[in-house]
């Protein structure tokens, strides 16, 4: 049963992450990215990491994927045709592609972790306890500290998109409420005497 | 075959790794598709994780991938105003025309 | 070890950076644009005083918070570095900000985060602390990368590095999980305990991967095809602080990973390091030759310079370490004097950075012709200036290990590299002058003439930095 | 007394060269002249010391030169008979030129600067022949060679005299090359170069064959060729000769004094020094009697036909230099040095002769527009005459004794050598082509009838002019010529003339005991090493009176004919021109040995320079070092900038790529 | 003081006179009097120094002398300093002939003067610091250090084509010692340090001599400079200012030269008799090959640079003949021709300042107008074609001397070039000096100043008087080249004893 469900989600998540690289359409290639991430929630839970399933599910595809799709919509990126190029070096591209996946196959065909791996184990699952449970119970104890690093970088992050993308456009009109408090009659109205038939 | 162990994990994985850098290289169409295929990378980076924790009976890897998660949709964000930067500069985001840097 | 105290006796310059970081950040917020001032010169306040927590500290080497992060003599000389490093780049940056438009107050809070990355990375003392460090240094540079985000090239730059620095992190990643698969562990000192009985391919496949997103931090070929790009688009000062204190913690963490988690696969990384070594040195030379964007002739010129430290790693002992470490140290005060010089040159108020801009210096400027001369002739590595000395030791080391070849394509390519660094001295010494440069800003010239008379003098009384490499070397190993 | 004759030469010069243009010319004239008298008179007492009285000879050290390893010299002053020879030729020659050119210059204005020469020509060879070493020899063998080459290219602005003077120098260097050689491998074989010490380590060298220049040869044979060869050199002798005429563009009393009587004949005197190694190289000795017999007959030959009233008397140098080798190469070095003496007076006082009849002519060189002289300058007739006589070997005058001696035993040395009796043919022939050509130059010049006046008109002749500087190139003499008629030379140049003729019909009658006869030994004592079979000096006497006679015969024919041709037929010459134009045109050529020369080593040097400097250091040392290696270097900037193209994609490209090469390096079996 | 010894005095003084010219400003005439008497001053205070030196010098000692040592670097080196038989001689050509330098540039050099005697003095103290140092190390520092100095000389000073030649000369040098470079890291890894003295008595292995000997090869081979690697010095030459020749010619080239003794020849010695051959096949195509390519020069500074690179082919043969002749030869040679072509470069010096080109062409005819210029470019030519009684034979005699022992094919094809170097030299010397004087441009020119003068009076003078007396040089290298002969051939004899005993 774990098999079928391992070839099913394992399948759809190499055929959409296919999609996604080769899809014209940008936003095609967003909505199979979150259906890869779907199904990769999906062997994370036959994988036994249910927390992991759930974060991948929330921050993925309700977040991430959500604000690429967000920026595909707002940049109205136009639909791509293949280039010359492409063509041209896609033959040396592949060739150097199926080295790797060949070399990294034979890997992970041929792997054996070392026998005393065991014994090196920080953190032994522990059965009786929740995947989450024990998930929290480690993270804020001994990875608290990278907890806080992980805080800062998205820190960063939030800093970076904000120094990057906010605009303050000057001929945008905004309000600003210490300037409208701080009005007065004097300072906002002026009183002209128009002479008669020249205008202002 | 149909007792699911650590090897197919790892090998959908790698496949799934190398999808994503060929993603990088082979795409010409824009940039966003690029960071998509960093996305996949991360993914298959996390499936090997969460693989190797549940072969090793260790959670490490787990939180190892936890933090990847949380990097990664840091990684998004910034890659994204970055992109959006770009755009409002060249009006565009076609990989061929970055590339006003080069020798 | 009580948390709190961990915190205080070995995490203390990380923590002020942090505090201090949150506090600029708020200030920032509450000033909005009129605070760039007084955050710019907290942030260097903050990083001194980082930097004097690290020359106090006094601790024993330790690992602390559960083996993740090692605070030992090796750390707190790169850490040292790296806070020069950004304290000298945030110096001179402030005219150039302003006068570019760019003076905001994200400019020193990024800088400080991405330090904070840095020493993060510094001391890791596992692949998941390595992880962290390096992506809270690199989220931070690339967003400085396009921190000009009304300039193309700022954010071309940004988005270049952007890409192929997650490119990086991916590989770097993918290589941590087969290290973790293989090893039971992330923890440098538990891979080291497994993998000395045993190679597997595995490991291998995870230590290529490893070493090749250090090498693209650090820009090594071939990994280093972002950098003269980004160099070039970046804007000047953030292009002083990569080339400073950003390789410094990323030649800092591969020379302790390979030691302290691979000493047992020696012979394999070697030839990894070589390789790059190689490729670096050649590509460095080669590849600067017949630039005219000054800056891109740095970044060629960095590529080039990592080859020669990974030298002293190819090595592999505590000699080829010292090696590097003091090759740093003198790398990164050229690094600063040059950019000084960079950040010099304007005319008219606008900024130049073309190598036939510095024509005719000598007579326009003669100091600052002098002082730039100097830090090329020290780039080049011609002695008695101090980059010779830093030749001199990776050079010293990898002969000792036996590594002839290698010294030889090293000198080889040195000589290759000082083609161009004449060039920028003929272009200033032979050439015709071209308009002169406007007065550069106190701490610019300060930088520039600290720096090179730091080069000019070294071989009188070189020996804190040797000895405070040595010690940094012997706590590696 | 000997430092006195050695070093006020040097007074003198340094005197006239640094002080010249402060005390003026006439002060420098009278100055080094009178220096050069005392030596004279000086050496003079020293020749009557040593050589003619009991003193064994003497060599004060004056100072160490240098001392490296084995090699000790010291400047020293060797004084003996063979070296009183010398200072008496040198010093009396040198005296009566210093004389004669206070007349024959007095129109120069660099007097000083000529004065200085001489006095330095004079210093180097008072050094050359007092050398106790052959180091010292060699200072003093390239210092007259400094200042042959100075005063034949005295007057600098004439092209030909600068070339000349470059060409006398670099030929002799050639010599010097064999010279240094020869030094050097004397030092090899001996450890030492003082005479005294090499020369007693030499009869122990005798037959050792040593392993040099990759051939296994008689040691001191190899020597003594090598050392040969700077005598060849210094004296002009065949292959190393074509220096000597073109020597002529200096002024008359340099030739005189340099180009006749002494420098040249510094090669015989090296190998009468040198006698104890000639002794035991008797393959060297051959080769010695050969080019001397070559260079006597080969020099005569083309002095039939000069025109060039020096160059006349400067072949007939070379060729009488020729008969000094035949005597030393079949060792009889006495004779070749009492012909070096005799000689120097007649060839001196031919020489002097010859300048004072162009100063008679204005400096016209040419014979061609002489003629009929002896009237106008009766005097110079008388005194060349004598010169001719002596040079000759007219019966009883000096050059009878000594040439005839030298044919004598190159005879009597022909009975055991093949190349001794080759020797006898040559100077016999010779003998009589110089008596035919020292009479056509005073026939040429003193009788006959001198052509109008014109510059030009002469090389209509059937005669073509080789050498369009022959003459009228000087600062004067141009204009004036043929508006004066010639004249008598003052008395300071007259005087020389008359002091030489004495010794050229007196020297052989009085010396000829001395040098060659019975009192040889009690003369010599012992300056001249003769190995035991050197039986020569007896032998000559017991020859047949055919041989004995043969050369005054020839004396005769050679007087004869050319009176027939000049005097009482004129106009033969050039009908035999005209009949053997080749011939004619071979010997008037010299051999063609300057062209050969220059074909052969000229234009090569030159050519190969030029193609060593751009082709050799142009195209393949700098093409394919610096020039090269950076045009690689841009090429391969240009490459590595190429990858550079700026699109992410090859930059990710490119680091799968760097990430593929090593981990596959390690699957194909990097991993062991 | 400090407890430094009076070689370092020698070595920093000139860097006092940089410290006080950096105090001075101004570019009008009295700054400019100030610079120069100033640099002259102190060139003439260091050689007055150095003649200090050489007073209390035991010449009979092989040993060093005047040792100084400081711990100066971590890792074994350090700052040591010392002067014995081989160097001490160099130290006085460099410390006698800065002065004549200053000078030559007195008027000649106009722009940028201050910058110009900084480079000389500092320039002095490298070469000073070359020859004196006693750490191999210290003394990559000095003479790597010369490189930066003469580039700046040649490049901004110099002629045309300054560029060119400038990169050239530092680039062909630097490549070759950077080679050496990494033989001497290779030498401390195996003897554990790089102090000389210790150094002189290691032993290294066979094998390893034969690559650190070609390495130390690589560098002093270019700096002598040896045929095919010669290129560099025509061009530098001809594009250098006249002092900047003039210490090229003199000093810098003699580094190489120097080299060889100090490092090649006693540390190393079965690969320099393994490479001896190899060394004379070099030294006599130098000699030959270069004179004939001297004939045919159209430049006058071009010709001498040429002539320099013949004889340092004599220098070359006469070291690796490993006897007392031609060792002595060799170094009185380099002595000599410091003297004699520093003084023929500063003879096109002043022909060139009054006509500002160095054609040959262009000349002709000079002694007219300049007998004294005449006499004395005569004196040197002669010099230089090694005429007795000048320096010049000396050296060559010596060195030819001491080959013919070694391979008479080696002194038979270098003796040659005495037949051609009187060619090339009087060739030369008809071409400027001699005939008439008939270029209109020419017809005016001076003959030597007073200040000419007095530079080149002591040059003849010491040319002529060592040519006559050369036993005070001779003998204060005897001592040093006896002590390496002789342990040289107790090593061969050993080797030989060794492998007969196999």
């Amino acid at each position: 049963m774990a098999a079928v469900f391992f070839y099913l989600f394992a399948t759809i998540m190499i055929a959409s992450a296919g999609v996604v690289i080769f899809a014209r359409n940008p936003v095609h290639s967003v909505l199979f990215l979150i259906l890869a991430f779907c199904n990769g929630a999906g062997l994370f839970l036959l994988a036994g990491a249910e927390f992991l399933a759930m974060i991948l599910i929330v921050v993925y595809v309700g977040a991430v994927a959500v604000l690429f799709l967000f920026v595909v919509m707002m940049l109205d990126v136009d639909f791509a045709e293949l280039k010359q190029g492409f063509i041209k070096y896609l033959p040396v591209g592949v060739g150097v592609g199926v080295v790797v996946l060949a070399e990294l196959g034979m890997v992970a065909i041929g792997w054996r972790s070392a026998p005393s791996a065991a014994d090196a184990v920080a953190n032994p699952l522990i059965p009786q306890m929740s995947n989450t449970a024990a998930l929290g119970q480690i993270l804020y104890t001994k990875y608290v500290i990278f907890f806080q690093a992980s805080a800062l970088v998205l820190l960063t992050a939030m800093i970076g998109a904000i120094v990057l993308t906010l605009h303050h456009k000057p001929n945008i009109k905004r309000q600003k409420i210490e300037e409208q408090n701080a009005r007065t009659r004097e300072n906002v109205i002026e009183i002209k005497k128009v002479p008669f038939r020249t205008g202002v | 075959m149909l007792t699911i162990g650590l090897t197919h994990y790892l090998v959908v994985a790698a496949i799934l790794f190398t999808l994503g850098v060929a993603g990088i290289i082979l795409n010409r169409k824009n940039i966003i598709v690029i960071l998509m295929s960093v996305e996949l990378i991360l993914l298959s980076v996390n499936l090997n994780f969460v693989a190797f924790s549940q072969s090793l009976g260790d959670l490490t890897g787990q939180v190892f991938a936890l933090f990847v998660l949380t990097v990664a949709a840091a990684e998004a964000a910034i890659g994204l105003a970055i992109l959006v930067a770009f755009y409002r500069n060249r009006g565009t985001i076609a990989v061929e025309d970055i590339n006003s840097l080069k020798g | 070890m009580p948390f709190f105290v961990q915190l205080a006796h070995h995490f203390l310059p990380e923590t002020i950076l942090a505090v201090g970081v949150m506090v600029l950040i708020l200030i920032g917020a509450w000033r909005g644009e009129r605070g760039f001032g007084l955050v710019d010169e907290m942030a260097v306040g903050i990083l001194a005083l980082a930097l004097v927590a690290i020359a106090l500290s006094s601790t024993p080497d330790t690992s602390v918070f559960d083996g993740a992060y090692i605070d030992d003599g090796f750390s707190r000389f790169m850490k040292a570095l790296t806070l020069i490093g950004a304290i000298a780049s945030i110096l001179m940056s402030v005219d150039w900000l302003q006068r570019s438009g760019l003076e905001k107050f994200e400019y020193p809070v990024l800088i400080i985060l991405s330090t904070l990355g840095m020493l993060l990375l510094i001391s890791a003392d596992n692949l998941i602390a390595l992880y962290l460090g390096l992506e809270l240094m690199s989220l931070a540079l690339y967003v400085m990368a396009a921190f000009a985000r009304d300039d193309g090239q700022s954010s071309e730059a940004g988005l270049k590095y952007f890409v192929l620095g997650a490119l990086s992190s991916g590989m770097m990643l993918y290589g941590a999980s087969l290290l973790y698969g293989f090893a039971g562990t992330v923890s440098f000192a538990g891979i080291a305990a497994v993998v000395s009985t045993s190679a597997p391919i595995g490991v291998i496949f995870g230590l290529v991967f490893v070493l090749a997103a250090l090498a693209f931090k650090m820009s090594a070929a071939p990994f280093h095809m972002w950098t003269p790009d980004v160099y070039q688009g970046a804007p000047t000062p953030v292009t002083a602080f990569f080339a400073s204190a950003a390789k410094m913690a990323a030649v800092a963490i591969t020379a302790r990973i390979v030691v302290t988690a691979f000493p047992g696969v020696k012979d394999q990384w070697r030839q990894i390091v070589v390789f790059i070594s190689i490729a670096s040195m050649l590509l460095g030379s080669f590849a600067a030759i017949g630039q005219e964007n000054i800056k891109r002739l740095m970044a060629y010129s960095s590529i080039g310079h990592m080859g020669f430290a990974l030298i002293g790693l190819a090595a592999g002992d505590e000699a080829g370490v010292r090696g590097v470490a003091i090759y740093l140290t003198i790398y990164l005060i050229m690094t600063l004097g040059t950019f000084a010089a960079i950040l010099a040159m304007r005319v008219q108020g606008r900024y130049v950075e073309n190598v036939s801009d510095l024509a005719g210096l000598s007579r326009t400027n003669g100091w600052m012709a002098f002082f730039l001369a100097m830090l090329m002739f020290s780039l080049a590595g011609i002695p008695p200036l101090a980059g010779f000395f830093a030749k001199y030791y990776v050079l010293l080391a990898a002969v000792d290990a036996g590594l002839f070849g290698l010294a030889v394509i090293g000198v080889l390519a040195s000589a290759v590299a000082a083609y161009y660094y004449l060039r920028v001295v003929k272009v200033m010494y032979f050439d015709e002058p071209a308009p002169a440069f406007d007065r550069a800003p106190m701490a610019v010239r300060a930088v520039l003439a600290v720096s090179t008379l730091a080069l000019l003098g070294f071989w009188v009384y070189p020996t804190p930095v040797m000895d405070a490499a040595a010690a940094a070397a012997k706590s590696l190993f | 007394m000997i430092y006195a004759i050695v070093f006020l030469p040097l007074v003198g010069f340094l005197i006239a060269g640094a002080l010249g243009p402060w005390i003026g010319a006439r002060a420098s004239e009278l100055v080094t002249t009178g220096l050069l008298m005392v030596c004279a008179v000086l050496s003079w007492i020293v020749f009557f010391d040593v050589a003619l009285g009991h003193d064994h000879g003497y060599a004060p050290i004056v100072g160490n030169w240098m001392t490296v390893g084995a090699l000790k010299i010291d400047w020293a002053l060797r004084v003996d008979t063979l070296t009183a020879v010398m200072l008496v030729v040198v010093n009396t020659v040198s005296s009566l030129v210093h004389l004669y050119s206070i007349g024959y210059m007095h129109e120069d204005p660099d007097r000083p600067r000529f004065f200085a020469y001489l006095s330095l020509f004079t210093f180097a060879m008072l050094m050359l022949v007092t050398a106790d070493n052959l180091v010292q020899m060699f200072f003093g063998w390239e210092g007259v060679g400094l200042a042959s080459y100075l005063l034949i290219g005295f007057w600098y602005q004439k092209p030909s005299a600068n070339a000349a003077a470059i060409k006398a120098f670099v030929v002799n260097r050639v010599g010097d090359f064999g010279f240094a050689l020869g030094i050097f491998l004397v030092f090899q074989l001996t450890k030492s170069l003082g005479f005294e010490e090499v020369f007693a380590a030499v009869p122990g060298l005798a037959g050792k064959t040593i392993h040099v220049f990759g051939m296994d040869v008689d040691a001191l044979t190899m020597a003594a060729l090598l050392l040969f060869v700077g005598a060849m050199g210094k004296s002009a002798q065949f292959f190393l000769h074509t220096w000597l005429p073109d020597a002529m563009e200096g002024p008359t009393p340099v030739s005189a004094l340099i180009h006749a009587a002494t420098m040249v004949t510094a090669g015989v005197f090296m190998v009468a020094r040198l006698s104890p190694i000639f002794e035991y190289a008797p393959t060297a000795l051959e080769f010695v009697t050969i080019i001397g017999a070559v260079t006597a007959f080969f020099a005569a030959t083309v002095g039939l036909v000069q025109n060039d009233i020096k160059r006349v008397i400067a072949y007939s140098t070379c060729s009488q230099l020729g008969y000094m080798f035949v005597a030393e190469g079949v060792g009889a070095y006495s004779l070749g040095i009492f012909h070096l003496f005799t000689h120097a007076f007649f060839k001196a006082l031919l020489f002097l002769g010859a300048g004072s009849v162009i100063h008679a002519m204005h400096h016209e060189q040419d014979m061609r527009n002489m003629g009929g002289l002896r009237k106008d300058i009766p005097f110079t007739f008388a005194m060349m005459t004598i010169g001719t006589l002596a040079l000759t070997g007219f019966p009883f005058t000096a050059g009878y004794f000594s040439k005839d001696g030298i044919i004598e035993a190159a005879f009597a040395a022909g009975e055991h050598r093949t190349t001794a009796m080759i020797g006898f043919v040559a100077t016999v022939v010779a003998a009589g082509l110089t008596s035919y050509y020292s009479w056509r130059l005073v026939f040429m010049t003193f009788f006959g009838h001198r052509p109008a006046h014109s510059v030009a008109v002469n090389h209509s002749h059937d005669e073509p002019s080789t050498d369009d500087h022959a003459h009228g190139h000087d600062d004067h003499g141009h204009d004036d010529h043929g508006h004066h008629a010639p004249h008598e030379s003052p008395l300071v140049m007259l005087i020389p003339l008359a002091v030489l003729a004495i010794g050229a019909l007196g020297a052989g009658y009085v010396f000829e005991p001395d040098f060659a006869g019975h009192a040889y030994d009690e003369f010599w004592k012992g300056a001249l090493f003769t190995g035991e079979h050197n039986e020569i000096l007896h032998e000559m006497h017991a020859i047949p009176a055919w041989a004995g006679f043969a050369p005054t015969a020839m004396m005769v024919l050679g007087f004869l004919v050319s009176l027939y041709v000049y005097v009482l037929k004129p106009g033969t010459a050039q009908a035999l021109a005209r009949i053997f134009p080749r011939l004619y045109q071979f010997l008037l050529n010299k051999w063609y040995f300057d062209e050969l020369y220059d074909f052969l080593f000229v234009r090569p040097a030159f050519a190969i320079g030029r193609l060593f400097w751009k082709g050799g250091d142009g195209a393949i040392i700098d093409g394919l070092g610096p020039d090269g290696v950076a045009a690689r270097v841009a090429d391969g900037a240009r490459l590595a900038v190429r990858l550079q193209t700026g699109y992410v994609y090859h930059y990710a490209f490119a680091m799968l790529i760097g990430v593929a090469a090593v981990v596959t390096y390690f699957v194909a079996g990097g991993l062991r | 003081m400090f407890g430094f010894g009076i070689l370092s005095g020698v070595t920093f003084l000139p860097l006092v006179g940089v410290a006080f010219l950096l105090t001075q400003k101004g570019d009008d005439e009295t700054s400019l009097k100030n610079i120069r008497w100033a640099t002259l001053a102190t060139t003439i205070a260091t050689f007055v120094l150095s003649l200090v030196v050489w007073s209390r010098f035991d010449t009979a000692s092989a040993a060093f002398q005047f040792v100084e040592e400081k711990n100066w670097l971590g890792s074994g080196l350090v700052y040591k300093m010392g002067v014995d038989g081989f160097s001490m001689p160099f130290v006085l050509l460099t410390t006698f002939l800065m002065p004549f330098a200053i000078l030559a540039s007195w008027e000649s050099v106009e722009k940028r003067v201050k910058e110009y005697m900084i480079a000389f003095l500092v320039l002095e103290t490298l070469m000073v610091g070359v020859f004196c140092a006693l750490d191999l190390v210290l003394f990559y520092l000095f003479f790597e250090g010369g490189l930066i100095p003469m580039f700046l000389i040649i490049g901004i000073w110099g002629g045309k084509r300054r560029v060119y030649a400038s990169f050239k000369f530092f680039l062909y040098t630097l490549v070759g010692s950077l080679l050496m470079l990494v033989a001497i890291l290779a030498m401390y890894g195996k003897a554990g340090t790089t102090d000389i003295a210790v150094l002189l008595k290691t032993d290294f292995p066979k094998e390893m001599q034969t690559w650190l000997w070609l390495a130390f090869f690589a560098s002093f081979a270019v700096k002598m400079p040896m045929w095919p690697v010669h290129t560099w010095l025509p061009d530098a030459h001809v594009e250098a200012p006249t002092a900047g020749s003039v210490i090229l010619a003199a000093i810098l080239l003699k580094m190489g030269g120097y080299g060889f003794i100090r490092f090649s020849l006693p540390m190393f010695p079965d690969a320099s008799t393994y490479f001896a051959p190899f060394v004379y096949a070099l030294s006599v195509i130098a000699i030959v090959y270069t004179s004939l390519v001297a004939l045919v020069q159209e430049d006058i500074k071009k010709l001498i640079a040429y002539s320099s690179v013949a004889h340092m082919g004599y220098v070359t043969m006469g070291l690796f003949t490993l006897n007392a002749q031609g060792m002595q030869g060799a170094i009185f040679q380099m002595i000599s021709h410091g003297f004699v072509s520093g003084a023929l470069f500063l003879c096109v010096g002043v022909i060139y300042d009054r006509m500002h080109t160095r054609e040959i062409a262009a000349y002709g005819g000079l002694v007219n107008r300049m007998p004294i210029y005449a006499f004395v470019f005569m004196l040197f030519t002669m010099a230089n074609v090694g005429l007795p009684g000048t320096t010049g034979f000396i050296g060559e005699f010596l060195s030819l001397t001491g080959a013919f022992q070694a391979n008479s094919w080696v002194a038979l094809i270098a003796t040659s070039g005495v037949v051609l170097s009187a060619a090339y030299a009087l060739y030369l010397y008809r071409r400027v000096i001699f005939g008439a004087l008939e270029k209109a441009s020419l017809k005016s020119i001076t003959d030597l100043t007073p200040r000419e003068i007095a530079i080149f009076a002591p040059l003849v003078l010491i040319t002529i008087y060592y040519g006559v007396q050369p036993q005070p040089i001779l003998s204060a290298t005897q001592a040093s080249v006896d002590n390496l002969i002789q342990t040289h051939t107790a090593l061969i004899d050993a080797i030989k004893l060794a492998a007969a005993g196999h």
